[in-house]
């Protein structure tokens, strides 16, 4: 900005305010501490995710500043909550880039938010990690510092559509999803793809997700001869209630979508506990038990939680994995490459396989997508155990 | 006594008041425009979100603050602008167009909608009417859910991105502040006209307006028009300042927000709203543990408005108006200069009405009425009560339609059921009980009269074009005429409501004479005036029938009646009972027993 | 005729009221005497029916009233029917979708039951001709009949002076003459009544004394048997100046 | 399909009638039309789920808690909201201040009870399909609610009072009947018959705090169309419009029903501001 900063009285209540803070240009000092944006929407309709995942990210930061912080500075994590709202999202933007000059901004954890916020942070050039699945997310040339630590759609669609297809050999298969920007993405993404599969979808309809009465939707699939659900929704009401009606209904089909549909807070709502059977969710191969025992890095990191006593009861196991790969990441990166916006972004670019105990991320300057699609797979929503679940029947151990 | 020719407002004192009003928007105009040197476009974001709250919010005082209606839902105008100015840049549903026309669209589809959800204004009560808004703006965010390849639904669609001179940055931000300006200097100019007088008239004395011949239909639907406008600009602009758009951006908390701002403001003010957004914008950043309190704290500082300071900022600003008056002031009216108030330029017609029949449900009200009030002559019109003063006076106006007969003016018929209209026939009225606009001056109640004689068009008085300048400065002195006329001149600039009951009835005859009618028709005049008040008033409608005005003056001082009048009419049971020169009624034999109910 | 007790049952002074910003009353002196009958009169706009709603707490009032020896200073509709002092309100207003003895009943509101079923059937036997019409609905009476039963709601509580706006606005002259009977067996009972009347013979024939009201304050006070009477209220309503016509 | 289509339509149809004649108890004993109807209708559900579902209280002691708790909430309205402006009344103050009082109850729950629709426990087991209490309870609600006020107002003389006060208030207080008791009575009156429509109705509405608008919206329609202070047209109103919006629901889905239903209630209302029923007993001028 060509405009020189110089020391300017602001009658107003606005600019008064902020002066003070604004101005102290911040020389980077030995023992000062690092600042690390986090954007979690910890209320609002879909701010189960953010709950799961700020519980990992904490306890990850404690740790790393617990032992010391990057060679003796600590991280200082300064959240702002979305509140699941994009206006309040792109105001936090703002003043994380501009007021606080974080060095890496974690989030935002849903993609309404993150839509709002990627192009605003690459416009400010500060690095960003995110857990969020829309693809657009992900440009490596619009946004040359956003990475993903988390699979994309399609990866997560192409996950399901496999293990219907592929693992249970079903032809007629029924899409729904409820109205928000994650729901209506993926029908418009995993429709083709199950078509490509040679599957035949035969219905598909968006439904807002505080509608009471679902049955209506279901009578239509069953008469459409569906031989098994698609949901798609972060909405734990609304994916309660397509169990709640198929028990109802009577009606033996497989549900199979995306990973709320085994969360704690779709668990509380559901009429009985039969309700869960037969329901496949999206899931990562590193957190599912496979014959009963967890991958190790999963089991290690399960002890670790128990031993800081995090609640793990109302909540999924990878959620914090992932809140926790996310801050350990950038724990890394930073005492690895600095503070540095582009020593960051370069030190990423050249990651290769890093042992996440979510997934093991690999990144390119091409590829900024860090999620292995071999990791994607579905499992039994019934067996959840310490927030974890069994992996899916048919998938070969 | 001041000389005989009323002063206008000597210039300085004028433009000392209009300078003075002006220094909070030139100290706020100030800080915008430093603002970015501060170089911290955090508060850069907050700003420009303010500026276009505010835009939407300037457009939407003039609908909530000024014309009293309570539209709550205004957030759609902000969706339907933000996602028409989005729809056409990205070219989702038509060819791909430039930014800058792309807004202009969207400015009119906001206007479109405006006037659709202003529409039931013009019909419902006031409940109904914030239901109706409240339920468009639903529908309107669920249109824009289920309008997919339009609006990309659920998933929502980018922003616009405004190329040079008001690029992405500290381009956009003075991009918004620009037109934040432009928005306050276009409303304040509709404020301080002749339409903004005739806005507040509609909210506080519907019946007064209409009188002085204010068409509420055609000026509430400009001012929706505009007002929409406005919100769909401010919308085109969100969606760029948001960059990514999605329904669930539009929340109805936004609703609420626009709306206690301008309460908050307080009504019939543009700094008091400004400010009002300019809070409620900033205070959220400021008290981030309480982010999720937020609304409701904006639903608790509206109730802590409603029942407190009604007025709100505008209201606790206005120290003007606190300055006490002197006690004792004496009504002192000057007749002499009636001549030029009235300046006969309408030759003198007879207002007559042949055999009017009326009833209400089964009762004859008016049975057969035969009446003419000539011009040069004041005509009494009296009888006990339920005789059909009242109702004749009413059916001159033109709110009740006669089951037979006509009133005419000269030979011209007066459509019946069309109040607003008796303007145009140089018919003027006053009322029984004083109607009067509580927060604006004197001098503006007055102004009120004249609306229908100035020529600048609504957009001329948005822009103060030349047209829209001489209408005010004609009728600025017409009214202080008039003012001086009924010895109120002195009482210009102060608030309305804190004239005493007399005062407040002179006011109401200037503004009657500003029509400087063919025909003037008092309701009880006199009703709560001492007994000089009285001598005074007389003086003051002899003169002004002498001046060619035809004069009806229904009442029920006797003494003033038989004082002033030329004829008389005695009214009993809806039917003439004796009509005659005042000495001949006096001694009646019917009249008197009839009166006095011997 | 009771010459007014050492106190009068009602005393107001110096009583001013309006509507709003409009002054009417400009500071009123009445009294009406225990058993009294005391008529109101003065051509239209003179403040009369004013002057009935601020005595009763129906309008704001500055002033002193004075009932049973109480100041009612600040007095509600509901205290000031409690102590005993009546207003029957101008134009009949009945509830016409309640029956004649659910009216009745509720100008009883917050009695004792049984007190309240007996003072109503006394209520009743003023007017026999509503007395068997009690189960109907108020609507289906004629307005002389709902004046009736306008007058009964205010007997119900057996007050010591009941105020009537014009009982006679809109009734035929038979009827009129049967509700001012009513209000005669009153005075008998010993009931004193304040009657704003526009008839003035037969309100001077009902009343003891007489007050005339013009534009807001009084112009006249006399016992209706003093002589002369008629001429005299001509001059208060219409002034000094003027001739006297009416001197039959 | 059609089963589903009446019953669901007639039970969310009794609700709408419910808060219907919430709003109309409140209109006629004060002239003031509030928009606490669809927050007593919202917490009826919430308060139900949070005594019952969580606390695990017996479905009767639920229920009279939550009665209890909506006529407290009545009067508080009535205090706080409603007797400060009727003086004002001409400039409709009361709108803005119900709207206020409601919208800070609502965003109280929304932070203390959540965000998320949580599930009403099951009072009554019985009865599959459209036998399942969901569908009943609301209809039962609505007819003991209307036999009721038929009692109240011609059997009790409190009744009697309402009765007169909405025809002519100013009579009602000439007379001396306590008119600011007889408000209070009323709003608490509103109160329970606003938390019964909530209780009965929430197996189906779910305990969710987005509730309030949607019942503030349906519940006005009925009386807008049905005529202002006529509970009769009201409860015609509601069911009618119940089944009108379940079989839009079924036929075009969820979000054009909603479209559906407002643009019949705007061009109705743009015909006859009145009301389809004429409006209630004209007053006196």
């Amino acid at each position: 900005m060509s405009i020189t900063r110089r020391k300017v009285l602001a009658g107003s209540a606005v600019g008064a305010a902020s002066l003070a803070s604004g101005l102290a240009a911040p020389a980077i000092a030995a023992n000062e501490p690092i600042k690390i944006g986090y954007l979690p929407a910890l209320t609002g309709p879909s701010s189960s995710t953010g709950i799961g995942i700020n519980r990992g990210t904490v306890l990850a930061v404690d740790e790393i500043n617990a032992a010391g912080g990057i060679d003796g500075r600590k991280i200082e994590l300064i959240v702002r909550d979305t509140q699941s709202d994009p206006t309040k999202a792109v105001n936090a933007v703002a003043e994380l880039t501009q007021r606080q000059k974080v060095a890496i901004i974690f989030g935002p954890l849903n993609s309404g938010e993150a839509l709002a916020a990627t192009p605003l942070i690459a416009r400010d050039k500060v690095p960003m990690l995110h857990p969020c699945w829309v693809d657009e997310l992900i440009d490596v040339k619009k946004y040359p510092m956003a990475f993903r630590i988390a699979p994309t759609n399609t990866q997560v669609g192409g996950g399901a559509n496999y293990y219907v297809v592929d693992v249970l050999k079903l032809k007629k298969v029924a899409v729904i999803s409820d109205t928000t920007g994650y729901g209506t993405a993926s029908v418009n993404t995993y429709v083709p793809m199950l078509k490509a599969k040679g599957a035949e979808v035969v219905y598909t309809n968006h439904v807002d997700a505080a509608n009471p009465d679902l049955k209506p939707e279901l009578l239509r699939m069953q008469s459409a001869g569906a031989q098994a659900i698609m949901p798609w929704s972060v909405n734990a009401g609304f994916l309660s209630r397509i169990l709640n009606t198929r028990g109802a209904m009577g009606w033996d089909v497989p549900v199979v979508g995306q990973t709320t549909l085994g969360s704690g807070q779709t668990k509380a709502l559901l009429d009985k506990p039969e309700n869960w059977n037969k329901v496949y969710s999206n899931n990562f191969r590193q957190v599912c038990f496979a014959g009963g025992k967890l991958p190790a890095r999963a089991e290690e990191f399960v002890d670790r939680l128990k031993k800081a006593k995090v609640e793990m009861g109302d909540t999924l196991l990878w959620w914090i994995a992932l809140g926790w790969d996310g801050a350990k990441m950038m724990g890394e990166t930073l005492k690895a490459a600095g503070p540095k916006a582009d020593d960051i972004v370069a030190h990423w670019n050249k990651t290769k396989d890093w042992p996440g105990v979510y997934g093991t991320v690999t990144w390119t300057p091409e590829q900024h997508n860090g999620f292995p699609d071999t990791e994607v797979v579905m499992c039994e929503v019934n067996s959840l155990k310490d927030g974890a679940f069994n992996l899916a029947p048919g998938y070969a151990v | 006594m001041t000389d005989a020719t009323a002063p206008a407002p000597p210039a300085r004192a004028l433009s000392l008041a209009r300078i003075e009003g002006a220094l909070p928007w030139i100290a706020l105009g100030l800080v915008g425009l430093l603002l970015p040197l501060l170089d911290d476009s955090y508060i850069g974001v907050i700003a420009q979100r303010a500026y276009i709250y505010w835009i939407l919010s300037a457009g939407l005082n003039l609908v909530v603050g000024y014309a009293g209606q309570i539209a709550i839902g205004w957030v759609s105008m902000l969706t339907l602008g933000a996602y028409t100015t989005a729809a056409l840049t990205a070219g989702t549903a038509t060819p791909a167009w430039h930014p800058y026309l792309a807004l202009v669209a969207g400015g009119a589809v906001g206007a479109l909608a405006g006037v659709v959800v202003g529409l039931p204004a013009l019909r419902l009560r006031t409940f109904y009417f914030a239901m109706t808004t409240l339920g468009f703006a639903t529908i309107v965010t669920q249109v824009a859910l289920a309008w997919k390849d339009v609006t990309g639904g659920g998933v929502g669609t980018p922003g616009p991105v405004f190329p040079w001179p008001f690029d992405p940055g500290w381009g956009f931000y003075y991009f918004c502040f620009i037109l934040a300006a432009l928005a306050t200097w276009m409303t304040a100019n509709l404020a301080a006209s002749r339409f903004g007088r005739a806005l507040v008239a509609i909210r506080d004395a519907e019946v007064a307006a209409e009188a002085s011949g204010v068409a509420k239909p055609r000026l509430l639907i400009a001012v929706f028009l505009f007002a929409g406008a406005l919100g769909g600009v401010a919308g085109g602009l969100f969606a760029s300042l948001q960059s990514y758009i999605t329904p669930d951006a539009f929340t109805f908390e936004m609703s609420v927000l626009f709306f206690i701002a301008i309460l908050i403001g307080g009504r019939g003010s543009i700094l008091g709203p400004a400010l009002g957004t300019i809070v409620l914008t900033v205070l959220p950043e400021f008290a981030a543990p309480l982010v999720q309190w937020s609304t409701f704290l904006y639903a608790a500082l509206l109730l802590l408005i409603v029942l407190i300071i009604p007025g709100g900022i505008a209201d606790l600003l206005d120290y003007k108006n606190r300055r006490p008056l002197e006690r004792h002031r004496e009504i002192v009216p000057q007749p002499e200069l009636l001549a030029r108030v009235l300046d006969r330029r309408t030759g003198g017609e007879v207002l007559s009405l042949s055999d009017v029949e009326l009833s209400f449900g089964g009762v004859r009200a008016i049975a057969g009425l035969d009446l003419e009030i000539r011009p040069g002559e004041v005509h009494g019109l009296i009888g006990p009560n339920g005789s059909g003063k009242t109702t004749t006076l009413n059916v001159i106006s033109g709110y009740y339609a006669p089951e037979a007969g006509q009133v005419r003016l000269g030979d011209a018929v007066l459509p019946p059921r069309a109040p607003h209209l008796r303007a145009d026939y140089r018919i003027a009225r006053t009322f029984q009980t004083p109607r009067l606009i509580g927060g604006a001056s004197v001098l503006d109640n007055v102004m009120i009269g004249g609306t229908i004689d100035g020529e600048g068009s609504f957009a001329e008085s948005l822009l103060t074009l030349p047209r829209h300048r001489r209408d005010e400065k004609r009728l600025r002195e017409a009214a202080m005429l008039a003012l001086a006329v009924v010895g109120l001149d002195q009482l210009a600039a102060v608030r309305a409501d804190r004239l005493q009951h007399s005062e407040l009835r002179f006011m109401e005859i200037a503004r009657a004479l500003m029509l400087r009618p063919a025909c003037l028709m008092l309701d009880e005049p006199a009703a709560g005036l001492s007994a000089d008040e009285i001598r005074r008033l007389g003086a003051l409608i002899v003169a002004i029938s002498r001046e060619g005005t035809a004069v009806l003056l229904v009442e029920h001082h006797a003494d003033l009646i038989f004082d002033i009048c030329d004829r008389v009419t005695v009214l009993n049971l809806g039917k003439v009972l004796a009509a005659g020169t005042p000495a001949e009624i006096r001694s009646h034999r019917e009249v008197v027993s009839a009166y006095l109910g011997a | 005729m009771p010459i007014s007790a050492p106190e009068p049952l009602l005393e107001i002074t110096g009583l001013s009221s309006g509507y709003g910003k409009i002054g009417v009353l400009r500071g009123i002196d009445l009294r009406v005497g225990a058993g009294e009958a005391v008529a109101l009169l003065g051509p239209n706009g003179a403040g009369k029916t004013t002057l009935l709603r601020a005595v009763s707490g129906l309008l704001p009032r500055t002033g002193a009233i004075r009932f049973a020896g109480k100041d009612m200073a600040g007095a509600s509709p509901r205290e000031t029917v409690q102590a005993g002092l009546v207003h029957v309100v101008e134009g009949h207003r009945v509830f016409t979708q309640l029956s004649v003895f659910d009216n009745l009943l509720l100008a009883g509101y917050g009695m004792k039951r049984d007190e309240r079923a007996t003072q109503v059937e006394e209520a009743l036997a003023f007017f026999p001709e509503i007395a068997e019409k009690r189960q109907d609905r108020a609507g289906t009476l004629s307005g002389g009949q709902q004046q009736m039963l306008a007058v009964a709601q205010g007997l119900v509580r057996r007050p010591r002076l009941l105020m009537l706006d014009e009982p006679s606005a809109g009734l035929s002259p038979v009827l009129v003459d049967r509700v001012l009977a009513a209000v005669a067996r009153l005075r008998e009972g010993g009931t004193a009544v304040l009657l704003v009347e526009q008839l003035i013979e037969k309100a001077l024939a009902v009343a003891d004394r007489v007050y005339a009201l013009a534009r807001g304050s009084v112009v006249l006070e006399a016992r209706t048997d003093e002589p002369d009477l008629p001429n005299r209220l001509e001059h208060a309503y219409f002034g000094q100046d003027v001739r006297a016509p009416l001197s039959s | 399909m059609f089963a589903s289509i009446v019953s669901y339509g007639l039970a969310v149809g009794a609700v709408y009638a419910l808060i219907g004649i919430t709003y109309n108890v409140m209109f006629s004993a004060s002239r003031v039309f509030s928009f606490t109807a669809g927050m007593l209708g919202m917490l009826g559900g919430v308060l139900g789920a949070l005594f019952i579902g969580k606390l695990g209280l017996p479905a009767i002691v639920g229920l009279v808690l939550v009665l209890a708790c909506g006529a407290v909430l009545g009067l508080v309205t009535e205090l706080v909201t409603v007797r400060p402006v009727l003086k004002s009344i001409e400039q409709h103050l009361y709108v803005l201040s119900t709207l206020a009082f409601a919208l800070m109850v609502q965003q109280f729950v929304a932070v203390e009870w959540g965000t998320e629709a949580q599930p009403f426990p099951r009072l009554i087991a019985i009865g599959p399909g459209w036998l399942d209490q969901q569908f009943w309870l609301p209809m039962l609600a609505c007819a003991v609610t209307i036999v009721g006020l038929e009692l109240l107002y011609r059997k009790t003389l409190i009744g009697r009072a309402f009765l007169a006060i909405a025809e002519d208030s100013y009579a009602a207080r000439a007379l001396g009947l306590p008119e600011t008791q007889l408000r209070m009575a009323s709003f608490a009156l509103a109160g329970v018959i606003g938390t019964l429509a909530g209780f009965t109705g929430a197996e189906m509405l779910l305990a969710f705090f987005g509730n309030q608008s949607i019942l503030n919206f349906y519940g006005f329609v009925p009386v807008a169309l049905g005529g202002m202070g006529s509970n009769r047209g009201a409860v015609v109103g509601g069911l009618a419009l119940g089944l009108f919006q379940q079989a839009a629901n079924f036929l075009v889905g969820g979000i054009f029903a909603a479209v559906a239903v407002f643009a019949v209630f705007i061009i109705v209302l743009l015909l006859r501001p009145e009301g389809l029923a004429g409006g209630s007993a004209a007053r006196r001028v």
